[in-house]
Parts: structure tokens; C-alpha cells; sequence
């Protein structure tokens, strides 16, 4: 029974595939493709919808207010109201722009996100479209994003946008380096860039309790943390939201953006936070496997969303509690700590490895991964460069 | 191997190095470089080199097309317009494509299908690389490494 | 334990020179690090010196070699080597342990030099080396150290470059010394050529070993003195020992380490090593060679003895002093007594640095003052100085039964008076007892009894980092003497390789008798000489030696050194000038009048060719100079500095080369 | 229809040639690298099209091992070909290569 439940969502693509038996092998092909990204859309949107107002209720909370309750029960409807209000929105596009690569760049930018998601295992069975080297193709395609930001700074031919791309760009791609570089101890562990065999390698448990997600191990954890803030990073939200930091630039690279072009920028950010999320469960936390054995009854993708849930409540949670950091301490906290713990993590992983995967290893990486982080910090200054500022004439 | 889908992808990547070549304005060139480098990364995965096209897409687009527009960003004074266009060079590389497409077409044993082949999986060229190519690969980081510090060294502003 | 210290044992001489590398690099402030780097090294050596000490107690005459190859020319191969034996190890202990109450007494004599720190460098550096001399088993490391020892001499005692006496000093030291190591050189070569290898000891077929040995014959004499004159140089024996009492100019610790108590003993040292050659082919222990030794140390003991009297300098009384035990020492050796002038050499060691630590710190308590009659009455204002001062001057005249030098030398007249070719030796030593007993009453009457003087009216004693040192010495020269009595005589047989026996009977001889005669009447004699010199008040520190009063002649002689640098002066020098002036107007005249010459000669030469080249050969090549150019100027019109015309004529070239393909085939 | 290897040729030779002609044509020194660029993709695409119409296929697969590496290659060079139009223009303050031209003969 908990198999059917588990695994209705193929069944119920093949139930529809079946209907084409006597058809071309290519209009299969089409109509599977098409049914993946069919339903892909439909659940990625209908989450978008849901986060952007759970988003705003969360942070209210946070900040003391109720946050939006008018529209629908629980103000549960206000997506609908907001999507409705973009859509008539006037579209403005400045006089001086270049407005061929004005008008691609959202598009560009929705496209690559998007395309993210289908290499992302939501369940068992449910990768939409499997490929060989599929984390780095989320990473090539996630790439494209900066070329995205870049054109809107520069089609929009105004400084603020400008500026804003240029931040966006200097911060994605100094980020960009240690966020692959801590997929890397996975997928040397795994020996695989494929997710599905990564997620299968997180499959077993210890004493059928506690699973063997990298995450529990020394080195995945340390990766885990670095995956994610570099991930915060990658899709500009607090603290690091200074390309679009609205007290100083306006709102970047869509300053001159409205109506639903704006949308599609504001929906690209949240997919592009889904995506990163989704590889970081099916990186870290054993993807759609259960957190214990006798939980197995319940379906995959539903502790797939569950633990998609968990990070993006972590990212609200950020947004609502940290504040905005400066340009230059993002840049030296990616070069000077971020990429040097990355590689350490690469080492801790072989040494975790060699020493057999077992306790041993864990002490040994774990090891590892103290004495670097120590050294960086006595090197870096940490305790002098971090230490509560004081205040001296503010008082 | 696909027909159809070799005819469209081949459209799309001659008209978008062809628009890259010519047109008008650079930022569009340079946009259009970028889409020219998406469709021969989609003919590598025609011809089932899948990492290759996704190595090619990776660094193209996620590289060296900012580095490129980036340039253009930092040079932008003298090149809104760039009105120079030098008509031998047209007839200059008609020629060349005209001598290589009679040069393929006059070679008969050219004339054939692809065989089936063993998939090539990442971990093949993996394995390729940490054994027979390993020290090919040292020397690449190397060079990439020389690169790196070379045009910093080089776009550093100078020190007056 | 014994193999392990034997391959360590080039640690020894290593450590002390990385310490002086790394105190060079220091800056000139970190005078603490600098003194803290420099006593680690030498603590580091005592310690490896007691360690291998202990191997050699265990056997009889104990010797472990350790050798290597340098590098191999043609088929032959340079070997060098480290040697550990009972001569080596006493040694290697002195050495160090000396130099660590040197090194601990400069801290505080150097406290307010402004090169400290170069100072300590080059105060490592200078054990290292000297330790590595003593550990050579090859006569060419040996060399090569002896070398550095004297370079490291040379550095040290022109340490206060800026006065111009000091720069002399060193300058006469390293020339004079060079003079005695070319002749050790030669030897070395001699010997080379002889027995084919330099290794002293190599499993039997080292060069002092029978097979190597054997080799030699007749001129294992010439190479025996050869190898002396570098001991004559590096040990101050007449006519090589100028340079000694000049070398005072360095610092008094440098005095105390280099000029007493270590460098100068490596000419006794090599001797004594190299003792097989000297004693090759000898009846009865007598060679021809020895002989040469024996009566270069009398004249070397006597004349320093003499001169010793009539100086004025503390530290030049001091450094005769030396020159004359030295003496005493290549006497012992040259008679058979090898181990009778080592164990001088270890005893002297420790009461001599003990001596020049305590001037030092005279000097250091009278601001600078080196003049013994300027001083006085010290006695009171520096006790511990002049308790430990005078434990040294009885060590170094002898007094008999508790102190290290009655017994040593005793040990030097017992073998003295038994060579059998001349009883001369004997008496002219005994006379050298009575007058180093002398000299030694006359200084210490001047300095340290009778009134103060101009110098020593403000004098205080010394911080205890100096005072320290000099206890540690006066306890190690009085107690060194337990294992040097005839009743127990420990060292003897350690050096002999034979085992000690206890007798209390042999401490009642004969010589003791003699000696305590012969001391007492030296210091009796002093004290009624100078009873009244060290009453002399200050206003007539001037005031005339009494010997002075007594024979001005015999004085003047004594006090200008018996005029031997002065002899140099108009012999050797002059000499060399002339030979130098001859040289010159040789180059002059003479060779350059060949060379202008034949100049002329290539000149006319010269004239007669470029008139073929100007009209013959030149015109042709002109003419093809002016083709080149202009095909140059048409090709480097080719040369547009357009990129895109170079890349143009590439693909026309591409298609130049794919139709002569198709038209191949 | 099934693309034969000459197809394949052809419209390498094709991209190679509108390389050439942006290198050629055009005045701007960033045409000349995108030009370049474009003509190394399509000798890369010649390499991996080799690769997969031999007859007998390699182990390892060199054409594929060629074009990872050209990649690799190409992208340094574009790296300091960039660097260097960056320094000229600062220098020169322009990127028009028909100015560049101080090494006339």
C-alpha cells in the first residue's frame, strides 16, 4: 500500500504515457518531456505562490505584526491578488534602453532557474530528467544567471542597474567557486555526479536509525553550512542582498524593471532559492530518504518537501533575524575563509575515506576540519575583526 | 542520431556565430556568441559527449562570456558603434569555406554514419583523466593557474 | 650508545656554527636572543662532549672512527673523518666547558658594546670550529678548521675594527700564522703524496697507522716539521709568536678563549695528534724532529719567561705568559711526554682563561685600564676577582698539592730531566719555573696590594654574570688536580690508555720537593723585588720598575721584547719590500717594455691588413650591406602592425597549403 | 535522415569560417577573440565528431580527452586575451587594432 502511495506519481505518467502506446517512439519521448516539465511548473509555482506569503507572514511574526490577512482565509489568497496586480501593471521600458537585451535578460533569468530544477530527485523514481553528469549541468545552467543579471544591468542603461549587476556579479561569482567546491567532497565520496546515485548512496542507516545523510559526518557538515551560505549568496538574499539593497541602489539590476517583468525576476529568485535548497537535501540530507527506517511508510517526495521546507524556513528565518552585510566583507569572507574551508573539506572527505569510513574516520576529518578552521582564525584575526563593535559616541 | 534535431541545432548555431560576427552592436555580438556556444555544447550532446557540453556551456557562458561583456563594459567609450567592417575579410573566409567543404565533400570515406557506441559515461573521462591524461591535467591547472595571475598582473591598474 | 654518538659527532662542531649563522641574522637589538642562541649552542656542545666523553672511560685507549667520502676525482676518492679517542674527548670537554664560562663571562664584559650580537656570532662560530679541529680524523678537515680557527681569530681580535691597532693586529696574526700553515700545507701535500691518504686513523691504513707509516721512511722527519710550523705559528713558538702578545687588542674574553685556553693549544693538539710522524724511526724516543721541538719550546718557554717580567700591560703579561707555557708544553711533547703536555694543556687551559677572565674583569672594574702600575690596592675592592685571580697564579706557578698546574707540571720535569740527549732542557725549565713564579708575584703585587692608583680609585667588583664564571674556573682548576696527582694519576692513564692505580705512597717524590723550592724562591724572590713597587702611592704611579732601577739595559731589552719585532722590522719586512719595489719595476720596465713591444710589432701588422680590408674586402661586403638593407626595407613594408592582416595572410596561407593538397591529390 | 560525418565537417567548417570572418572583419580587438574562440569550438567540434564516428572506439577517448583540454586552453587564452584589450585600451584608449599598430615595420 505505501508502495502505491509512494510511487503514484509515476504510475500516474505511465498510466497517461499509455494511452500513446500505438504512437511514435519521438511523440512518447515529447509528451513524457513535456508531461515532466508540466508538472514541474505546476508544483515549483504553486510553491512559489505559497512561500511568497508564508514569507511575509513568517517575517512579520518575526518583526512583531500580523503581516498579510485580508485577502482569502489567512490572507492565503494574496498571491493571487498580487499576480493579478503585476499582470496590469504598465509595462515601462526606458527610452535609452537597449531593448532587445532589456526584455531577454528576466527571460533568461526564469529560463535558467527553472531548467535547475529537472535534474533535482523529488522521490523515488521522480527525477524528471536524468542525466549522467547532472549536478554539473545545475551548475553549468546556473551559471547562465550571471550572464542574466548582467544584460538586465546593462540593457536597463541606467547606473543604479549597472552597478547592482556588477555587485550581483562580483559576489555570484566569487561564491560560485566554494559552493562547487563543497559539492566536490559528495561527489568524490559518491564517485558520481549523478543525484540519484548520490541520493542512493545516503540510503542505509546506522543501527536502522540514524541514516547516513553526508550531512551527519564531519566534513558534510562543514560542507553543508558552507553549501549554504554560499547558496544564500548565489540567490542575493539577506544578509547578502546588497546588489539589490533598496537603501542604496534602488533595487539593482531591476531597477527599471515593472509590471510583469519585475514578477518574473522576483519568481526567478525564488526558484533559483528552490533549486539551490533542492541540491543541497539531495547533497546533504539524503534527498527523499526517510530520517529513520520505520518512517519509510510515508512517501519520499513528502519528506523531500518536508526537508525543502525546513531550509527555506531557514532562509526566511535568516532574512528576518540577520542584517545587511558590507560588499567588501562578503568578498573577504569568500576568498580568505570560505574557498581555503572548501578545500579542507575536500581533504577531510579523502581522509574520511582512507580511514574507512567509519569512527575513525569521523575523528580523523573532523580533526582535519578543527585544525584548519582554528589555524584560518588565529591567521584571519577572527577574534579581533569580529568582535562586537562598540560604540562610542552613539550611547 | 537525430536528424531533425541536428538540422535545428545547426540553425541555431551558424545564425548566432553569424549574428556574433556581424552585428552592429557589440553587447548583441557578444549575446549572440553566447547562444552560438549553447548550440554547439547542444551538438556535443548530439554526438553524446554530454560533459564536454556541459564543461563547454560552464565555462563559455559562465565565464567567458561575462569576461567578454565585462570587457565591453570597461572599454565602452570608443565601441557603442563599431563602424569599421573590412569586406576582404568576407571574401577571405568564403574562400577557406568553400576550399574545406569541397575538401570534405571530394574525401569519400568521410561519408559515414556513426556506429553504436558504449555511452560515455562522466566516470569513463574521469578515470581517462586521472590515469593516461593525469599529468596533461597538472599541466592544464598549471596553465590555468599562469593564466589567472597573468591577466590579473596584466589588468591591474598601474601604479603611477 | 657508542655507534650513535660516533655518527652524531659531527653534531658537536655543527651545532655551535648554525647557532653563530643564526645570530647573524639577527638585528643588532636583539642582544638577548643573540646571547641566549649563542649559550644554548655551547650548552648544546658540553653536553655532546660529556656524552661522548663517557664512551672512552669505558675501554682502554677506546677509538671509533667515523669516516666519509668528500668527493671522488679520477679513481681517487678525498675521504675525511671523524675521530673519538681519549686525546679528542678531554679536549672536547675542555673546549666547551671553558667556552661556556667564556661565553657566560662576555655577557656581562661585552654588555655595553654596540656589536654585541656580531660579537656572539662570531664567538659560536669560533667554538664550532675549534671543535670540529679537534674531532678531524683526516689531516685535511683538520686543516680546513684550523683554517676557520684562524679566521675566526682573525675576526675576533680585529672585533673593534674602528681602532686602527686592533685592524694591525689582526692583519699580524693571520699573516704570521699564514706563514707556519704554508709550511703545514706543504707537509700536508707531502704527506698526501707519500702515504695516499690523509685519514689518521682508517682501520689500518690511515697515515699514522703501521701500514701508513711504513710508507714514510726518511721523510717522515721533513714532514713532521713541516706540519710544526703550522704548530709554531698557531701555538706562538719562537720565531712565529709575535703575533700572540698583539692579539691582545681583542676583547679579553677573546683573549681568554682564543689565546689561552683553546686556539693556541691546537698547535700542541696537532702535534700531539700527529705524534706517530714526529716519533717515527726514533731510539730510545729520540728523533731528530723531536729534537727541533724540544729546543724550539725551550727558547719559545725561557724568552717569553724573560720578556714576561718586563711588561706592563696586564693582559701582554698574561699573553707571554701563555707563550711561555706553550713552550713548556712542545717541551713535554718534544721529550716523549705526550701526556704530560696534554695534561698541561687541559690544566692550562682552565687557569689561564680563569687568569684572562679575571684581568678582564680588572680591566672592566678600572674603566678600560690596562696598565698594571696605574692599579692597586684591589684586593679590598674586588675580593671575589682576587680570590679567584689569585687561585690562578698559583695554579700557573705551580704551588704544589692543590692545584692543577703543580702536578702537570711536575709531570713535564719529571719527563724532562729523563731524555737522554741533554740534560740542558731540565735545568732551563726549572730556571723558567722560578721565573714564571716571578712575574706572576710581580703582577699580582701591582694589581691587587699596596694603595690604589689613578685607575683603580673608583674601581668596583663585577656584575655576578662575570663573577660567576670565574668560580666556576678557580673550583675546576683547584679540583681538577684530584685526577692528575701521581697518587691517583687518573688523566695520565686515561690518555695513556692504561688503566689508574690508587697509590698514596707516589705522592711524596722527589719532584715535589724540587718544585716547592723552586716556586717558593720565585715568589720570595718577587715579593722582596717588588715589596715596595705596590706601596707606591698615586702620585708616583710612574715610578721606575725596581729591575729597572737595577738594570735599565736589560730592561729596555726585555721591555721593547728583546727587539724581535723591530728584527723583523729591518730583516724580513725590509726584504719583502724589496722584493715587492723589484717586482714592480720588473712589471714596469722590464715586461711591459716585451709586451709594448710586440704591441708595435701587431700594430704595423694591423696598419698593413686594415688597408686590405678598407679597399679590398670592404667593398664588396658594403655592397651587400646596402642589397640587405633595402630587401629589409621592402620586407618590413610587409610589416602593417595590423593584426588583422597577418591573420588574413595565415588563412590565405591555410588555403594555400589545402589546394596543393588537392592538387597532390 | 541520419547526419553523416561529413555534415558534421561542413558545418564545423562553416562555424570555422564565420570565426575567421569576425577575427578578419572586424575593427574592434574583442571581435578578433570571439572570432577566435569560434574557430577553436569548431576544431573542438571536430574532435569530439571524429571521436564518435570512428569505426573502432578508443579507450580512452582521445578526441573527447583533445576537446576538454582545447577547452580548457581556450579559455585561458580568452582570459588573457581579455586582460590584454584591457590594458590596450587603457593605454591606447582605444580597441580599434587598425590604430594598434606600433610594431610597423
Amino acid at each position: 500500500m505505501s508502495k502505491s502511495i509512494d510511487q503514484v506519481f509515476p504510475n500516474a505518467k505511465q498510466w497517461l504515457l499509455s494511452w500513446l502506446a500505438g504512437s511514435p517512439s519521438w511523440a512518447i519521448q515529447v509528451v513524457s518531456i513535456l508531461t515532466n516539465i508540466f508538472a514541474l511548473l505546476a508544483v515549483f509555482l504553486t510553491l512559489f505562490a505559497l512561500i511568497s506569503v508564508l514569507e511575509r507572514k513568517i517575517l512579520a511574526r518575526i518583526q512583531n505584526r500580523y503581516g498579510p490577512n485580508r485577502v482569502g482565509p489567512f490572507g492565503l489568497f494574496q498571491p493571487i491578488a498580487d499576480g493579478i496586480k503585476m499582470l496590469i501593471k504598465e509595462d515601462i521600458v526606458p527610452a535609452r534602453a537597449d531593448k532587445i537585451v532589456h526584455f531577454l535578460a528576466p527571460v533568461l533569468i526564469a529560463a535558467t532557474a527553472i531548467l535547475t530544477l529537472g535534474v533535482i530527485p523529488y522521490g523515488r523514481n521522480m527525477t524528471p530528467f536524468t542525466i549522467d553528469g547532472g549536478i554539473l549541468f545545475f551548475f553549468a545552467v546556473g551559471s547562465a544567471t550571471e550572464l542574466a543579471v548582467f544584460m538586465a544591468g546593462w540593457g536597463s542603461n541606467n547606473k543604479f542597474s549597472m552597478l547592482g549587476a556588477m555587485r550581483a556579479i562580483a559576489q555570484m561569482f566569487s561564491y560560485e567557486l566554494p559552493l562547487i567546491i563543497t559539492v566536490l567532497p559528495v561527489v568524490m565520496v559518491v564517485g558520481s555526479l549523478t543525484p540519484d546515485r548520490i541520493v542512493a548512496a545516503q540510503a542505509e542507516y546506522t543501527f536502522g536509525l540514524v541514516p547516513r545523510w553526508f550531512v551527519f559526518t564531519p566534513w558534510g557538515a562543514a560542507a553543508f553550512i558552507l553549501f549554504f551560505v554560499s547558496g544564500l549568496v548565489e540567490s542575493n538574499r539577506t544578509p547578502f542582498d546588497v546588489p539589490e539593497g533598496e537603501s542604496e541602489i534602488v533595487a539593482g539590476h531591476m531597477t527599471e524593471y515593472s509590471g510583469f517583468k519585475y514578477a518574473t525576476f522576483f519568481m526567478a529568485e525564488y526558484i533559483g532559492m528552490f533549486a539551490i535548497s533542492g541540491l543541497g537535501v539531495t547533497l546533504f540530507l539524503g534527498g527523499w530518504h526517510a530520517p529513520a527506517r520505520v518512517l519509510e511508510i510515508i512517501p519520499s517526495y513528502v519528506w523531500f518537501f518536508v526537508k525543502l521546507s525546513v531550509l527555506l524556513f531557514v532562509y526566511i528565518w535568516v532574512r528576518g533575524t540577520l542584517p545587511r552585510t558590507r560588499i567588501d566583507q562578503i568578498m573577504n569572507v569568500a576568498w580568505k575563509f570560505m574557498l581555503p574551508m572548501a578545500f579542507t573539506c575536500i581533504i577531510a572527505a579523502a581522509v574520511w575515506h582512507y580511514a574507512g569510513r567509519g569512527l575513525r574516520g569521523w575523528l580523523w576529518s573532523l580533526l582535519v576540519i578543527v585544525i584548519v578552521y582554528t589555524a584560518l582564525s588565529i591567521l584571519l584575526d577572527t577574534r579581533r575583526k569580529f568582535a562586537q563593535r562598540v560604540y562610542r559616541f552613539a550611547e | 542520431m537525430n536528424g531533425a534535431a541536428f538540422i535545428v541545432i545547426s540553425i541555431l548555431t551558424l545564425a548566432a556565430a553569424l549574428a556574433a560576427a556581424t552585428l552592429r552592436k557589440l553587447m548583441h555580438a557578444a549575446l549572440s556568441f553566447a547562444v552560438a556556444f549553447v548550440g554547439i555544447a547542444a551538438f556535443f550532446f548530439l554526438l553524446g559527449a554530454e560533459f564536454v557540453g556541459l564543461a563547454l556551456v560552464f565555462i563559455y557562458i559562465g565565464a567567458v562570456a561575462v569576461l567578454i561583456v565585462f570587457t565591453i563594459l570597461l572599454t565602452r567609450r570608443d565601441i557603442e558603434k563599431d563602424r569599421g567592417f573590412n569586406w576582404s575579410g568576407v571574401i577571405i573566409a568564403v574562400a577557406v569555406f568553400c576550399g574545406l567543404t569541397w575538401a570534405i565533400l571530394k574525401t569519400a570515406s568521410l561519408s559515414i554514419v556513426a556506429p553504436h557506441i558504449r555511452a560515455l559515461t562522466v566516470k569513463r573521462i574521469g578515470e581517462a583523466l586521472m590515469t593516461s591524461y593525469v599529468w596533461p591535467l597538472q599541466c592544464i591547472g598549471l596553465l590555468l593557474t599562469a593564466a589567472l595571475i597573468g591577466a590579473l598582473v596584466l589588468a591591474m591598474e598601474e601604479k603611477r | 650508545m657508542n655507534s650513535g654518538i660516533i655518527t652524531n659527532l659531527w653534531l658537536i662542531p655543527a651545532v655551535p656554527c648554525a647557532a653563530s649563522l643564526a645570530i647573524l641574522s639577527l638585528s643588532n637589538a636583539r642582544r638577548k636572543s643573540a646571547a641566549v642562541l649563542a649559550v644554548i649552542g655551547q650548552v648544546f656542545a658540553l653536553g655532546m662532549s660529556i656524552f661522548a666523553f663517557l664512551p672512552t672511560l669505558q675501554t682502554n685507549s677506546f677509538r671509533a672512527v667515523q669516516n666519509f667520502t668528500w668527493f671522488t676525482f679520477g679513481d681517487q676518492a678525498l675521504r675525511l673523518g671523524f675521530v673519538l679517542d681519549p686525546l679528542a674527548a678531554a679536549m672536547l670537554v675542555m673546549i666547551s666547558l671553558v667556552g661556556l664560562c667564556i661565553f657566560i663571562f662576555s655577557i656581562g664584559y661585552m654588555a655595553g658594546d654596540k656589536n654585541f650580537v656580531r660579537f656572539f656570532a662570531y664567538l659560536s662560530f669560533f667554538s664550532g670550529a675549534m671543535l670540529g679541529l679537534v674531532l678531524a680524523n683526516s689531516l685535511l678537515l683538520l686543516f680546513i678548521f684550523w683554517e676557520l680557527v684562524g679566521l675566526a681569530s682573525y675576526l675576533l681580535i680585529g672585533f673593534w675594527i674602528e681602532r686602527p691597532s686592533a685592524a694591525a693586529a689582526a692583519k699580524k696574526a693571520f699573516i704570521t700564522t699564514r706563514i707556519g700553515d704554508m709550511g703545514f700545507f706543504l707537509g700536508m701535500l707531502w704527506l698526501y703524496k707519500r702515504s695516499g691518504t690523509l685519514l689518521f686513523y682508517d682501520g689500518g691504513s690511515g697515515c699514522l697507522e703501521s701500514a701508513g707509516l711504513a710508507t714514510l721512511r726518511a721523510s717522515a722527519t721533513f714532514i713532521a716539521l713541516l706540519i710544526f710550523c703550522g704548530a709554531m705559528g698557531k701555538s706562538g713558538q719562537f720565531p712565529l709568536h709575535v703575533w700572540l702578545p698583539d692579539a691582545m687588542e681583542g676583547p679579553t674574553p677573546v683573549s681568554a678563549l682564543i689565546h689561552a685556553a683553546t686556539m693556541v693549544a691546537a698547535g700542541v693538539f696537532l702535534v700531539a695528534r700527529v705524534y706517530p710522524l714526529f716519533s717515527l724511526g726514533g731510539i730510545n724516543g729520540v728523533t731528530s724532529s723531536l729534537t727541533v721541538v724540544v729546543w724550539i719550546g725551550v727558547t719559545t718557554a725561557l724568552m717569553a719567561a724573560l720578556i714576561a717580567i718586563a711588561q706592563a700591560d696586564i693582559k701582554r703579561i698574561l699573553a707571554y705568559s701563555t707563550v711561555s707555557q706553550l713552550g713548556l708544553m712542545m717541551v713535554s711533547l718534544g721529550v716523549g711526554g705526550v701526556a704530560a703536555g696534554i695534561m698541561h694543556l687541559l690544566a692550562h687551559g682552565f687557569f689561564k682563561a680563569l687568569l684572562f677572565l679575571g684581568s678582564g674583569s680588572v680591566i672592566h672594574g678600572c674603566q678600560g685600564e690596562h696598565d698594571i702600575r696605574k692599579m692597586g690596592g684591589l684586593r679590598r675592592l674586588m675580593p671575589v676577582t682576587f680570590v679567584t685571580y689569585a687561585v690562578g697564579m698559583m695554579a700557573l706557578s705551580g704551588v704544589p698539592f692543590f692545584f692543577s698546574g703543580a702536578w702537570t707540571k711536575e709531570e713535564i720535569l719529571r719527563a724532562t730531566e729523563h731524555w737522554p740527549r741533554s740534560h740542558a732542557p731540565y735545568f732551563l725549565m726549572l730556571a723558567g719555573v722560578v721565573l714564571t713564579a716571578l712575574y706572576m708575584t710581580r703582577q699580582i703585587i701591582y694589581v691587587f696590594f699596596g694603595n690604589s692608583r689613578v685607575a683603580s680609585e673608583r674601581a668596583h667588583e663585577s656584575p655576578r654574570v662575570m663573577t660567576m664564571p670565574l668560580i666556576a674556573l678557580a673550583v675546576c682548576a683547584i679540583f681538577f688536580s684530584v685526577v692528575l696527582t701521581p697518587a691517583w694519576p687518573w688523566l695520565h692513564a686515561y690518555l695513556r690508555g692504561e688503566p689508574a692505580q690508587f697509590d698514596v705512597a707516589r705522592l711524596i717524590q722527589p719532584m715535589v720537593f724540587v718544585s716547592l723550592v723552586l716556586v717558593g724562591a720565585g715568589i720570595g724572590l718577587g715579593i722582596w723585588v717588588y715589596r715596595k713597587a705596590g706601596a707606591q702611592d698615586r702620585q708616583r704611579s710612574a715610578e721606575i720598575d725596581p729591575l729597572e732601577y737595577a738594570q735599565p739595559a736589560l730592561f729596555r731589552f726585555l721591555a721593547n721584547k728583546m727587539w724581535i719585532d723591530e728584527l723583523y722590522g729591518r730583516t724580513v719586512i725590509t726584504f719583502s719590500w724589496a722584493a715587492a719595489r723589484l717586482s714592480d719595476w720588473m712589471d714596469r720596465y722590464f715586461w711591459d717594455g716585451l709586451v709594448r713591444g710586440f704591441g708595435a710589432v701587431g700594430r704595423v701588422f694591423a696598419m698593413l691588413t686594415t688597408s686590405v680590408d678598407e679597399h679590398g674586402i670592404n667593398a664588396g661586403v658594403d655592397e651587400t650591406t646596402a642589397g640587405t638593407r633595402g630587401l629589409g626595407r621592402l620586407m618590413s613594408k610587409a610589416h602593417s602592425g595590423q593584426i588583422q592582416t597577418y591573420l588574413a595572410a595565415l588563412a590565405v596561407g591555410m588555403l594555400a597549403l589545402l589546394l596543393l593538397y588537392a592538387w597532390l591529390g | 535522415m541520419t547526419p553523416t560525418l561529413q555534415i558534421f565537417l561542413i558545418v564545423s567548417a562553416a562555424l570555422f569560417s564565420i570565426g575567421l570572418l569576425a577575427a578578419l572583419s572586424r575593427r574592434h580587438a574583442i571581435f578578433i577573440l570571439i572570432g577566435i574562440e569560434m574557430m577553436l569550438a569548431a576544431a573542438n567540434l571536430n574532435f569530439i565528431a571524429f571521436w564518435r564516428f570512428a569505426p573502432k572506439p578508443h579507450q580512452p577517448p582521445v578526441g573527447v580527452m583533445l576537446a576538454l583540454f582545447s577547452i580548457a586552453i581556450s579559455a585561458a587564452e580568452a582570459a588573457v586575451g581579455l586582460a590584454m584589450v584591457i590594458v590596450a585600451y587603457r593605454h591606447y584608449r582605444t580597441t580599434n587594432v587598425d590604430q594598434l599598430d606600433q610594431l610597423k615595420g
